[in-house]
């Protein structure tokens, strides 16, 4: 494998970051800064805050992540074998089929546990 | 070590992996810590695309960084009293940290080559190689082969889609709505 | 470049360092330059969209708008609420255009002007885009706002849900050109892929437009219900840093999908002059991205349960269906592990057709059975009570 | 290039730290992500085993994968269980979860 061409990667990884930070710190010397009070609170239509932001909110979105990761995981099988595809047989298709429907059944009884259902 | 572009790269990275990995550990807000976490995740991929394993690498952010991170961050911000703990961390943490400090002085006098230098026999593995052979350039497919092959990881690879299964099942049975006497008052 | 820098005298590892920065800030650069030109563009369509005339007052054509408006916000004030997570609160902006300019690095322009060509492209622009991901968190979480924390967190929900069929889209280029590397998948082209899985193109410009956060499916900044989304507490360039992020993602989109499925640089004489190449990859790329901005100025928001269920109990399962498929035919027909030229691929890519207008059809078919049932289950509740159909409709969800 | 003990010094010692994390933290959140390093110091051994002594057979990549796929697993469940204690009790404190003690 070529190095050569990651550290092109690095680079971006390394150098990216300059392109939209130039603008902000160019925008930190031109624009007013003149804080008041009012202008620095939360901006949530005018009512004051209560308390934090960082309170608790519902595990909802943790069912929406957590299946995610698991099909995520799926792609590190997924990639090789498609990228290897052509030089397998049929039986490595019915092996990832094997391999998907299993997840399709979790997927399914999450389905049906109404898990999925946005309450 | 002579100082070539590789051994600085290699330098950098793990600077980030362990710089992050402290962080993570010592870090009071666990908001950060997950970011800490993610920087540290990313050192590690660099150091896979060190070791020629790009696809690795790859995997590595997506599902470490893209996926299990961003979980656990998730996690942190609907368990948000964390933020706000009066001590990081248990009572016998000195203990604890000279017990992980122990291990680690253990761990590099096997693996490093230090202590032969010095004259100790027999204890140091030899590690020391510095010119390993090349890596085939279609190692990634010969992967997909070997994943699929039924003489290879066939069977390994199939449990991990039920572990998988296993897992979502049982995740979603603990965090499902609905269930009676469950809620802890967030509903 | 590297030859050039090597005469002045410079050493080998010098000059290949000093030439990829320059290429760095070249391929970075023409990103962020280009959104001066595109966002007036993605206006005057939208104007054409909405039958109004678009910007015309700044410059020829209002051509310059762009620019004045860029002027305009570099000069407003950068408000710093009390109470931020400050680092995180100021990362999150940049980070999220550095998530859609890394993109950049392995999209091939023309057959020798490419980054970098990766041998594992494909996989590079998933891993990038979980960047994005995390700079939408970091924004919500940063600005300690309970309705930019919120919206973040919709906004995690729908980006990672559609990454899933997104991935599943992406598999596909990958499984028939048997390459992860952008360039190869464009090489490999011989006839366009969509022309063979028109249903994968589908699904992968569902799933990106979803990605982006655009119309449809732009909750991530529903002004009705989250005031204005995860950035709301952003002002001053830091907003315009987000609003160039979502604009050059969704145009990078719409080369990503001319790269996979339109044949990338491909078109007569390329392979000679870089710049047609250059030229071709440009106009299909602008031509992908012309239909999503049509859908985008069509279609109205989805509701957050709607956007969610369409994910994971329709495009998910018909992902998987579709990739297994393609999967089966291409191993039928035979000869599809050697395709060298047109001829080739001319019989796999009609068969691939065929089937995958059987299998929209039959999609199809099941949807407007799924929703001829709905209407009767409606029609038969109406029967029963004095309600208007609307409101049971609505209810009924 | 560098030598393979370096990688394996460098994994060693984010081990190291995830292991005082593992026991040293409270809150349960920061011991998963303390686990989700040490297995990450794994897979760095992994890979460079696999680099340095057989890069023609691709056991180090592919064991790696499998780990990747029991770290999902081990961070779906740890964290909904994290999650519905967290529900129940109020609490995200490791030691406070004495519910099996006896």
């Amino acid at each position: 494998m070529d190095l050569n061409q990651w550290i092109f990667i690095g680079l971006f990884f390394a150098l990216g970051w300059t392109l939209p930070a130039l603008p902000i710190v160019l925008g930190k010397l031109l624009a007013p800064r003149r804080p008041n009070p009012t202008k620095l609170q939360a901006y949530e239509c005018g009512v004051e805050m209560v308390g934090s932001a960082w309170t608790q909110f519902r595990a909802q979105y943790y069912i929406f992540a957590l299946v995610f990761v698991i099909f995520d995981v799926e792609l590190v099988f997924l990639f090789p074998w498609a990228l290897a595809y052509n030089q397998l047989g049929l039986f490595a298709l019915f092996e990832m089929a094997v391999f998907i429907f299993l997840l399709v059944v979790a997927l399914v009884y999450t389905w049906r546990k109404g898990a999925l259902r946005w309450a | 070590m002579e100082l070539t572009v590789e051994s600085v790269v290699f330098l950098i990275l793990s600077a980030i992996t362990l710089g992050g990995g402290l962080l993570v550990v010592t870090t009071r807000n666990l908001f950060h810590a997950g970011l800490y976490l993610m920087l540290s995740l990313l050192g590690v991929a660099g150091l896979f695309v060190l070791l020629a394993a790009p696809f690795l690498a790859g995997v590595q952010v997506v599902v470490y960084i893209g996926a299990i991170a961003i979980l656990i961050i998730l996690a942190v911000m609907l368990t948000p009293s964390v933020t706000q703990m009066p001590a990081i961390f248990n009572r016998n943490w000195a203990l604890n940290l000279a017990l992980a400090v122990l291990f680690f002085v253990l761990l590099v006098s096997v693996i490093s080559p230090a202590l032969d230098d010095l004259g100790v026999d027999n204890w140091s593995a030899n590690f020391t190689e510095d010119s390993p052979a090349a890596v085939p350039a279609d190692s990634i497919v010969q992967l997909g082969k070997d994943l699929v092959d039924p003489d290879q990881y066939m069977l390994p690879f199939e449990v991990a889609s039920v572990l998988l299964m296993a897992a979502m099942i049982g995740a979603v049975l603990l965090v499902a709505p609905g269930k009676a006497g469950d809620e802890g008052g967030d509903e | 470049m590297t030859g050039l820098l090597k005469d002045i005298g410079l050493s080998h590892d010098l000059a290949v360092l000093i030439a990829k920065t320059i290429g760095v800030f070249v391929v970075g650069g023409f990103g962020l330059l280009w959104t001066l030109l595109g966002i007036w563009l993605e206006r005057k369509w939208a104007g054409r969209f909405q039958d109004r005339i678009g910007p015309n007052r700044v410059g020829p054509f209002g051509l310059i708008q762009t620019v004045a408006d860029t002027i305009k916000i570099l000069l407003k004030e950068d408000i710093m609420k009390q109470g931020i997570d400050r680092w995180v609160f100021n990362l999150a902006p940049i980070l999220s255009v550095v998530a859609v300019i890394l993109i950049w690095a392995v999209v091939p322009f023309s057959p020798a002007w490419i980054g970098t060509d990766l041998n594992i492209g494909v996989l590079y622009l998933l891993a990038v885009g979980a960047f994005g991901t995390i700079a939408v968190i970091m924004a919500g979480w940063g600005s300690n706002n309970k309705f930019a924390l919120l919206a973040a967190f919709r906004a995690v929900a729908q980006l990672v849900s559609y990454e899933v069929p997104m991935v599943l889209a992406l598999l596909v280029p990958v499984l028939l050109s048997g390459s992860m590397s952008t360039q190869e998948i464009v090489r490999q082209q011989h006839i366009w892929y969509v022309f063979a899985v028109p249903l994968t193109v589908l699904i992968f410009l569902i799933s990106s437009q979803a990605e982006t956060g655009r119309g449809p499916f732009d909750l991530l900044e529903a002004e009705s219900e989250l005031v204005s989304g995860f950035h709301i507490e952003y002002s001053g360039i830091k907003f315009g840093m987000f609003y160039v992020a979502e604009f050059l993602h969704a145009f990078t989109a719409g080369v990503l999908t001319a790269i996979l499925f339109l044949g990338g640089w491909r078109g007569p004489f390329a392979e000679d002059v870089p710049v047609l190449g250059f030229l071709y990859l440009m106009i299909k790329g602008l031509f992908v991205y012309w239909v999503l901005v049509w859908v985008r100025m069509t279609l109205p928001r989805v509701r957050i349960d709607h956007l969610l269920d369409f994910n994971w109990k329709f495009l998910v399962p018909v992902g998987l269906i579709n990739l297994l498929v393609v999967a089966l035919v291409w191993k039928l027909i035979p000869g599809t592990d050697q395709i060298n030229s047109t001829a080739d691929a001319l019989v796999p890519t009609l068969v691939l057709l065929l089937v995958n207008v059987a299998m929209i059809l039959v999609i199809g078919a099941l949807l407007a059975e799924r929703g001829r049932r709905e209407r009767a289950r409606i029609q038969a509740r109406v029967a029963g009570t004095d309600l208007p159909a609307e409101a049971l409709a609505s209810a009924a969800d | 290039m560098v030598p393979l003990w370096m990688y394996l010094v460098v994994a060693a010692g984010l081990f190291s730290i995830g292991l005082f994390g593992v026991l040293a933290r409270r809150n349960a959140i920061a011991i998963l992500m303390s686990i989700e390093l040490m297995l990450n110091a794994v897979n760095i051994n992994l890979v460079a085993f696999w680099r340095y002594k057989t890069p023609v057979d691709l056991s180090g990549q592919a064991f790696a994968a499998f780990v990747f796929v029991v770290a999902a697993a081990e961070a779906a469940v740890g964290l909904a269980l994290i999650i519905s204690i967290y529900r129940r009790r109020q609490s995200v404190i490791a030691e406070d979860v004495n519910m099996l003690k006896w």
